[in-house]
């Protein structure tokens, strides 16, 4: 396992130890596993929590900040956190105008995070809603799309949505635009190396040399098919031929699109994807706007990468520019 | 009436006896899933054993779901979580459950847990178990409901272990899991079986 | 070779085209191969210059941007540019108040930038002057301190020399910090895996599945030793000695750190070494600003993590503090 | 007096010679370093011969530095500029180079290379052969510069071939340097052969 780590076993809790302690002036654990924005909830303001796997940074924890989350909740690596956890985090969002949960489509997520959201208004009287990610395409058909698993398309409905309610948005106006970023995302990712989590010791999946796996999700979940590795451009046509197969797009349309890396691979080569990328929309008619280039949502030191597209009007335009700031990312 | 005492003293009973489990549960759930699910039942119950409960057993039910949330992410601890806190909310507010509540309780637990994690009846899961403790229940006197339930959740564990599993991990296994038991109905034989278990030391 | 790109030859060229594209408002490419500051340059202002291989983003061209670089020449991945593409960078950051050349320590680099300098002083006549990065402790002895590598310590030059141009000083004053910042920088980096230069095909170097290099450079340079992983404390450990070794710090001094991966190495792992570096360093009384952890210089997909500290005086702490925007860092 | 119209058709010769030892330089520089020199000196001159040179023998010779500033970041690309722009300067505003200042542009050139460079004489490269034939150049006739000049670059080929090299890549080969001849020599002896060479097509 070629790592930097101590214990395997506290792998998580240093690694949020060493983020608070690199960045006090902007996250906080007052709960262990739970984040919080270091100034605390903001009296009248809609909470927005989320919470998931650890391994993906800057999701989940590194979007609290201002004009993003207010809190999170933390599992181990690619694990859920307990509902537990989920209810602090929501207590802790809390600034007496309700919270929403906004989160990725996960079994085990879903399942707490509910949990959790019936604990906060049994024992603290706190309104709360749920808005789900559902932006992986290649995890299930459209006419399933509810049960789509969730990736890349977070940063987008956190950026969108903490927008909303850091201009004190109320708690049904938040949930709506959330729900409305969240429709209008579309990602899919490929892959070339996998992962190794600590505790497990051994990568997440075998893959050939020369093999890459388009449509492979972010914890290793199969995708769509396993070949040898395609030129970039060639890679780009295909994932931006899926997503706009799954959400069209016309002449006149404005989009925002985030070229991720999965953790591997370097920014040079996501330059190369988005030049691709950009040259195809531009022949479209399709107007990007904020482009986003880097690493977003990882899957540690996997290799490969996702493209998320969001299909904007101007209210979810305007938000998407408005003021943000955490470690990892400053708008 | 079952009171918050009589509750208290219930959890350790099934404390001491799922972690005599734990193995045998991991073991299971190790051969359908992730084998945690020793982990998740025993470390679950130890802490609901040592947890202060207050008089209304409303509230004391729900420490023991906040117990199971507590200490798990796995599903069973927040099915389970799930089930205590649906009978906590029909519980508010009283000193002590009737015995007659009794199948309505597990009814409740049973489809609040079908609510949150989607399952449905037969897919060889602890809804079924569940199901088969909540009609066994019904009508019956409180001198047996203890032997009564060990035998329902026995009888389908039994019932259910040709069949395949239909949810959760276990379910992509698909053809390859009949034979095996459900761990999660294996767990809850386990739990039950606690209520009647006399700890040695006492 | 596991990387998404085109015909190896484009590389470098998709990279800064694709750069470019995402960040219209920040980047410019005047001639093939040299960045420079979208607004152009600034009348009245000290240009500064770097340049160097590719492979490294956000070093070089990345750290093009207001109170950083104006502008940056760009080689193949790993070697230098030409002479030409330096002297254009030089032209191009020329606001009539002089440029320096501020870049790491390599053999052509500093071949190439002198010779450019004396074609911009000869046809355009530009006054230049040079600074030198040789932060790495670990390629030459602290007796011959200035034949070492320049290293991620180049990241502290350009935030503080970059400041002193933007507030107005003139080329003396900023050269004088410039160099004040370089000499108060050491890096020291380790390695758990290579990476490839796409026109070679193959890994730069090879190491064993369970070995680490402590030491080693950024393009493979060996280093001290190599050994069995240890764990992330017992390396923050050895790292922050050799450092101090070679600059003793006393209680009461202030630094910033930096915590760098060299591309692979998740976040994660790198708040793993700066939880336990802070913890070294608090017990030693020693002051920590505005720390650094990310992805700051890397070299495409090799594993592994560099520290570099810069010994702070309130004159370089407040430049270092100074607003500051690129596309991959903004402050 | 050679002007820049002889400047320009020596480079074409120099440029026709060193494409035909191309792929001879960049063996020699694969045997003791990355093996670009070929194609270095090669587009270097290719570039030079192309470049309209101006009236101005010093402009002139900027120019031809300028060239293979452009083509190559290679050390010999920067290594020949920087010997050219050490010309240019002493030329400036002149209308052509009078034979009997050749030994001291020679000498200027190498001085300049070995500031650039950091290198010593001995060192087994181009500097040893420059420093030759600034030697071998003083008093000597016009007529007999070229082949003087030729005679000096192929003895400096023999006599350090044997010694091993102390700079530049070739160094990381230490005492396995010895007994392969520098490549930077040869090249050297390659463009200077370029000076009496008659092409063909002519
Ligand atoms: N969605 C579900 N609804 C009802 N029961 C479930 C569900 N998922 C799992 N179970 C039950 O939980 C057991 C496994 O629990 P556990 O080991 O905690 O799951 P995991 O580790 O996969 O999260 C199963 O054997 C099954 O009885
Ligand atoms: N620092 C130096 N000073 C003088 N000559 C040098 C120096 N470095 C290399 N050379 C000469 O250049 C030749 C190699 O040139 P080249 O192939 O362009 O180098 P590289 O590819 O290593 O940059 C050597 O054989 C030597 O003669
Ligand atoms: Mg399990
Ligand atoms: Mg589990
Ligand atoms: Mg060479
Ligand atoms: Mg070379």
């Amino acid at each position: 396992m070629k790592k930097i780590l101590n214990n395997p076993a506290d792998y998580v809790d240093e690694m949020l130890e060493g983020m608070v302690a690199a960045h006090p002036e902007i996250y906080a654990q007052p709960v262990r596993r739970v984040i919080a924005r270091a100034a605390g909830a903001k009296t009248g303001k809609v909470g927005i929590v989320t919470g998931g796997g650890s391994g993906h940074l800057p999701i989940f924890a590194g979007y609290v900040g201002a004009g993003l989350l207010d809190a999170c909740a933390i599992g181990d690596v690619f694990a859920s956190p307990s509902a537990e956890q989920m209810a602090e985090a929501i207590r802790l969002a809390d600034g007496g105008a309700g919270v929403l949960r906004l989160y990725g489509n996960y079994g085990g997520d879903v399942m707490n995070f509910d949990m959790a959201g019936e604990m906060a208004e049994m024992e603290h009287d706190i309104r709360t809603t749920t808005v789900l990610l559902t932006d992986d395409v290649v995890s299930a058909p459209k006419e399933e799309a509810e049960k789509r698993r969730g990736v890349a398309g977070m940063v987008y409905a956190f950026k969108i949505a903490g927008a909303a309610a850091e201009r004190g948005d109320n708690l049904d106006e938040v949930t709506r635009i959330a729900q409305k970023a969240a429709d209008a995302c579309r990602s899919i990712g490929m892959a070339l190396t996998p992962c190794t989590i600590p505790q497990a010791g051994k990568p997440t999946f075998e893959i050939g040399e020369t093999e890459m796996e388009m449509g492979m999700g972010i914890h290793g979940e199969p995708g769509i098919w396993r070949d040898a590795i395609k030129p970039a451009d060639e890679i780009a046509d295909e994932m931006l031929e899926r997503l706009m197969a799954d959400q069209p797009l016309a002449k006149g349309d404005r989009i925002s699109i985030l070229v991720n890396s999965l953790g591997a691979t370097p920014a040079e080569e996501l330059y190369i994807l988005y030049r691709h990328a950009k040259k195809v929309l531009d022949a479209a008619g399709i107007e990007i706007v904020m482009p986003l280039v880097g690493r977003y949502a990882t899957s540690m030191e996997m290799t490969g990468a996702t493209i998320t597209m969001i299909k904007l009007d101007d209210e979810m335009e305007d938000l998407l520019k408005a003021r943000a700031e955490c470690a990892f990312w400053r708008v | 009436m079952i009171d918050s005492k009589a509750i208290s003293e219930a959890l350790k009973r099934i404390a001491s006896h799922t972690a005599a489990a734990s193995e045998e549960l991991c073991a299971a759930d190790g051969a359908l899933g992730d084998g945690d699910l020793g982990i998740t039942v025993s470390k679950g119950f130890a802490e609901a054993a040592t947890a202060e409960l207050p008089d209304d057993v409303g509230m004391a039910l729900l420490e023991v779901a906040k117990a199971f949330q507590r200490v798990s992410s796995s599903s069973y601890g927040t099915l389970l979580a799930t089930g205590f806190m649906a009978a906590a909310k029909l519980e508010k507010g009283k000193p002590g459950i009737e015995p007659e509540e009794m199948p309505g309780l597990v009814a409740a637990a049973r489809d609040a847990m079908m609510a949150r994690g989607k399952g449905n009846l037969g897919d060889k899961t602890v809804l079924d178990s569940l199901d088969a403790v909540a009609s066994a229940l019904e009508g019956t006197s409180p001198h047996v409901m203890v032997e009564t339930t060990i035998n329902a959740a026995g009888e389908t564990l039994k019932r259910y272990r040709d069949l395949p599993n239909k949810l959760g991990r276990a379910r992509m296994f698909g053809e390859k899991s009949r034979g095996l038991v459900d761990p999660g109905q294996l767990a809850f034989l386990r739990i039950v079986e606690g209520l009647r278990y006399e700890p040695h030391e006492s």
